[in-house]
């Protein structure tokens, strides 16, 4: 149980390093859900589901989507720039 | 063992701020103070740990089971909504900021001399 | 100062600010040790206090409702706030898409993807309104339950129906939705000072534990914050969405 | 229990709920008018509370959940007249501003109100509340509807930017007051702020004692904007609209000393009380952000940046206050900050009024342009007194408190620091008020960027009532705190039972009402300090003489004054070129040597 304990908060803390040290943003979201999802099984092993619920539903998908239509959001702004500019 | 949770936080936490001071792109550092953020949620949900506690929920088991505090578990509750809705703020305000400016980068957004 | 320096200037005032962060940490009791006394104390007495099997539950809706108060409306504000900024920029920006959209556009979503994310729908709303209604008993709540609510949209949109998304959920209705669940929250509040005692008193019946309808106002509150939550996240979402939108529908294949 | 604790909270929430929900039908002028009345009524009710606060703290514990041995189950607002009287001046701020925008036009303007409405509920409910987590939750409140409203400006570029720097800034100063409240409850198992004071009052200021103290502080000082965490807040305020920047110089910093000096007094004074160097660390802080803010104050050209400065400026003044940490200091440093945030409240209006006529605020170009508006001209006028601390002001009553604190605390320089830095940010209100409103002073370069497009032409020749009133009632309320009879003793009463940590502690978590003001208090000497304030407001017209008509100057005096100046301004202006990463960096240097110096001063 121990070992399983360590194993995840390891985890945990490479998984966030990771998502700092990605620079390229669309990249970034991925790995960031996959941080989100780590997290919460870090609280399922704290004993308290209700958080690790929110931190999946917010962590793993909802913020990572919202980072995600951000991106797509100003590349659209880009081209439409871009086609100004012509 | 007995700090390990404790020290994973504090390094999420500067970690998270390494990436907001050098970071070239508004998204990657909003990503990175979420990452920031999550040190205290695991910071709170540690101090509320406890051996052998089941979660604080006497569905299934009786009142006066060993269970962790379910306090933090509240806080932290509150905790991610906060960090979720800030984050959203910022993307909201970089998504105008690019428009205005042209750019995600936070260099080029230095403000302007008087 | 420079990219270089400033790096050089923070990996050293973090180096001082971390050793001083682990030293005072190592004045915690060690990791899986509680001395208590506010959690223990609740987990003693709030399931005979409340009748809600999930004390977390009765932390967050009854106990310390008036943080989580407080929460629902930082989640209004931010909404509001996105609104403001993504609404104003949009009235600015849109404009008939053209050609240039298509190399944009996400890959038309085969029929398959559609067919599978909408059957999903279904199962997703009735998970969502479960761990709304349930948040007293088990874990979960209004917050947990009103994401998933919103996720459902989500499917909707990946499905690539986004006129349909629009047809039922214009953001007048989610507006709505969304103020009365925030206004929901202080009503229930101001109940308590109606019947004479203190602000988010649960003064309702609080019936038995286990019983779906018990533990008196932290259902309601559950369900306020349900209608909030998943009302803001849509909103969140599709006021991001909105752009993709205006660039897509020319090339979409519905 | 009646619930006037809670109502001032609860109404504005529920009535920004509605606006919001009824937007699509509610009449424009309907939704300005419920917005000022519901201000209007936090205010009255505030008020109401600062009243019964005179005689103890109300404390109101939501949900019926008092105390059981001494254990807090649930939240409780423990409102006493030092929190009361700050939630006030946020109710009268708001007021004023959201009469001020009567007449202005925006788009989005039912969210708008809607989120002022929960920007207030959020700094009274962070007043008046006696939890720690419960103070983290109304102040993420306030903040985030804050960065809400900085940005949303959308044909000002820079308020974007500002936001930016501002939520990132102070996201991470909210971060660190959550590590700080997690360690404690680690420790303690409490999150009320008197039982917090308990348990840390029965033992020593060991490692965790400290390190909590600097993550609570430190994200508090972030928000009050003391240097180095001050980076963030000039684009900010100067960039916001003026209704939004009315309540941000008023009152949005001083929450952040208010939040410092309650947190220090009802939970770290026990185990801190013994500690000698604390006061010189604070004090080093608050020099520091006197003098910066000082000096950026008078090297500014942009109105609303200017006032900004000043507000940095006179946080550091009030700290000084606090950082004493003797009650008569609290006292002087409560006063003024009311004062103070009414005077700049005032000014910012004043601004906002130039803004709306003329379409510009920086002086340069500005200058002699006002000639026609001798209203705008004397409320600034004003306001640089107020600021200077000239009787009748409250401002002077507050710094009359602070300047005998300082004596007895041992350190009678800290007058000459208040005497410079008054003289300072009034010169740069003076020196602005004589260039646009009477033409004075050498013209500005000539190739100053234009203003924003479209912003050119003064269309609007006179000021209107509604955006004058507001200003001057914030100017007589600053008059008023100075004139009230028996204000000097009612502070220094209440200074006293906000810093006596046992008797806050016994009231909110057994009720034991505390006891009424101990003995008389010595009278206050006010015939110094009222000199020392007109030598600073003669200081500061002297400054702005100077800085206008430099050619009065002797060739040797100017050429010596400009040689020890320039530098100063270049490296000044130097370091506050940066951006986000900059603001950041230094916050996290100053969290290291803050927490150095009082790790080493602990030991």
């Amino acid at each position: 149980m121990i070992v399983l304990e360590v194993a995840v908060f390891l985890l945990v803390a490479a998984a966030g390093t990771a998502v700092v040290l990605t620079r390229d943003p669309l990249n970034q979201a991925i790995v960031a859900s996959f941080y989100g999802l780590v997290l919460g099984i870090m609280f399922l092993v704290y004993q308290a589901p209700d958080v690790a619920l929110s931190q999946i539903a917010v962590g793993a998908v909802a913020l990572p989507l919202m980072i995600l239509l951000a991106l797509a959001k100003v590349r659209a702004l880009e081209g439409s720039r871009r086609r100004d500019d012509r | 063992m007995r700090f390990l949770p404790y020290a994973v936080a504090a390094w999420l936490l500067l970690v998270g701020l390494y990436g907001i001071v050098t970071s070239r792109n508004l998204v990657h550092t909003i990503t990175c103070l979420s990452v920031a953020q999550s040190s205290t949620y695991i910071l709170l949900l540690s101090v509320g740990f406890e051996r052998g506690g089941t979660a604080p929920i006497f569905l299934d088991v009786p009142v006066g089971t060993k269970a962790v505090d379910p306090v933090v578990g509240a806080l932290t509750l509150t905790d991610i909504v906060v960090g979720a809705t800030v984050s959203a703020l910022l993307l909201a305000l970089a998504v105008q900021a690019h428009k205005h400016h042209g750019t995600l980068d936070p260099e080029q957004l230095k403000p302007e001399r008087d | 100062m420079t990219p270089r320096l400033r790096r050089r200037v923070f990996l050293a005032a973090a180096a001082v600010a971390g050793a001083l962060l682990l030293w005072g940490l190592t004045g915690l009791p060690d990791y899986g040790v509680y001395n208590g006394p506010y959690g223990d104390v609740l987990n003693r007495v709030a399931v005979a206090e409340r009748k809600a099997t999930n004390v977390v539950a009765s932390v967050t809706f009854d106990y310390r409702g008036v943080d989580t108060m407080g929460e629902e409306y930082i989640l209004f504000a931010a909404v509001l706030g996105v609104a403001i900024l993504l609404r104003a920029q949009r009235d600015e920006t849109e404009q008939p898409p053209d050609e240039d959209a298509a190399d944009r556009r996400a890959p038309g979503t085969s029929n398959a993807v559609r067919v599978i994310g909408l059957a999903l729908v279904g199962p997703v709303v009735l998970f969502g309104i479960y761990v709304v209604s349930h948040g007293h008993l088990t874990p979960g709540g209004g917050f947990q339950g009103g994401v998933v609510l919103a996720t459902a949209a989500l499917l909707v949109f990946l499905s690539g129906e986004y006129v349909t998304l629009r047809r039922v959920s214009p953001e007048v209705v989610l507006d709505t939705a969304e103020s009365v669940g925030a206004a929901g929250y202080v009503a229930v509040g101001l109940l308590g000072v109606a019947a004479g005692a203190t602000f988010l008193a649960n003064v309702l019946p609080l019936g038995h534990p286990g019983a779906l309808l018990s533990a008196g106002t932290i259902p309601v509150i559950n369900l306020a914050v349900g209608l909030e939550v998943a009302g803001g996240f849509v909103l969140l979402l599709s006021e991001f969405l909105e752009q993709t939108l205006v660039i897509r529908r020319p090339g979409e294949v519905t | 229990m009646d619930a006037v604790a809670a109502l001032p909270v609860a109404l504005p929430l529920l009535v920004a709920a509605a606006l919001v929900g009824l937007a699509p039908v509610c009449p424009r002028r309907a939704a300005d008018a419920a917005a000022v009345a519901t201000a209007a009524v936090v205010t009255v009710l505030c008020l109401v509370l600062l009243a019964r606060s005179l005689d103890g703290p109300v404390v109101y514990w939501f949900g019926g959940w008092t105390p059981r041995d001494g254990i807090a189950l649930g939240v409780a607002f423990a409102v006493d007249p030092v929190g009361a009287a700050l939630a006030t001046l946020a109710g009268v701020l708001a007021t004023a501003a959201l009469t001020f925008s009567w007449r202005i036009f925006e788009a989005v303007r039912t969210l708008h109100q809607g989120l002022m409405l929960v920007f207030l509920a959020g700094i009274v409910g962070f007043c008046l509340s006696g939890d720690l987590f419960n103070m983290f939750v109304f102040y993420e409140l306030f903040s985030v509807a804050a960065y809400a409203l900085t940005g949303y400006r959308t044909t000002n570029p820079g308020s974007v930017r500002g936001a930016l720097n501002f939520a990132i800034t102070n996201s991470v100063g909210a971060i660190l007051v959550l590590g700080g409240i997690a360690l404690l409850y680690g420790r303690t198992g409490a999150l009320n702020l008197a039982q917090l004071g308990q348990a840390l009052a029965r033992g020593p200021a060991d490692r965790l004692v400290v390190v909590a103290f600097l993550l609570l502080m430190v994200g508090f000082f972030v928000k009050a904007a003391v240097v180095p965490f001050h980076f963030w807040l000039a684009d900010a305020y100067a960039l916001a609209p003026t209704v939004v920047g009315v309540l941000f110089a008023g009152v949005v910093s001083e929450l952040g000393l208010y939040a410092v000096a309650r947190v220090y007094w009802t939970v770290f004074s026990a185990p801190l009380a013994g500690v000698e160097g604390l006061r010189g660390v604070l004090l080093l802080g608050a020099v520091a952000t006197a003098l910066v803010g000082g000096v950026m104050c008078l090297l500014q050209h942009h109105l609303a940046r200017m006032l900004a400065y000043a507000t940095v400026s006179h946080v550091g003044l009030t700290l000084a206050g606090f950082a004493l940490l003797v009650p008569v200091g609290a006292a002087g440093a409560v006063l003024y900050l009311l004062a103070d945030g009414l005077v700049k409240g005032s000014l910012f209006i004043a601004v906002g009024i130039v803004d709306h006529h003329l379409h510009d605020v920086d002086e340069r170009r500005l200058q002699g342009r006002g000639r026609h508006m001798p209203w705008a001209a004397a409320l600034m006028v004003a306001g640089a007194l107020g600021l200077a601390g000239v009787p009748p002001f409250g401002t002077f009553l507050g710094k009359a408190l602070m300047e005998e604190a300082a004596l007895e605390a041992g350190a009678p320089w800290l007058i000459g620091l208040f005497v410079v830095v008054a003289a300072l940010t009034s010169a740069a209100l003076l020196r602005a008020t004589g260039r646009v409103f009477l033409g004075l002073g050498p013209p500005g370069p000539r190739d100053l960027p234009a203003p924003g497009p479209g912003r050119a032409g003064d269309h609007h020749r006179r000021a209107h009532p509604t955006q004058l009133a507001p200003a001057v009632v914030l100017l007589a309320a600053a008059v008023a705190v100075g004139l009230a009879p028996g204000i000097i003793d009612a502070a220094q009463d209440a200074a006293e039972h906000f810093t006596d940590r046992p008797a806050y502690a016994a009231a909110v978590l057994e009720g034991v009402p505390e006891p009424g003001p101990a003995a008389a208090h010595p009278a206050t000497p006010l015939g110094g300090p009222a000199l020392w304030a007109v030598v600073s407001a003669l200081l500061g017209l002297g400054l702005a003489f100077v800085a206008l008509r430099p050619d009065r100057l002797p060739e040797r005096l100017r050429g010596g004054a400009t040689r020890l100046w320039d530098p100063v301004a270049a490296v000044l202006r130097g370091l506050h070129d940066g951006g986000i990463g900059d603001s950041v960096t230094w916050l996290v240097v100053g969290m290291a040597t803050f927490g150095t110096l009082v790790a080493v001063v602990v030991r």
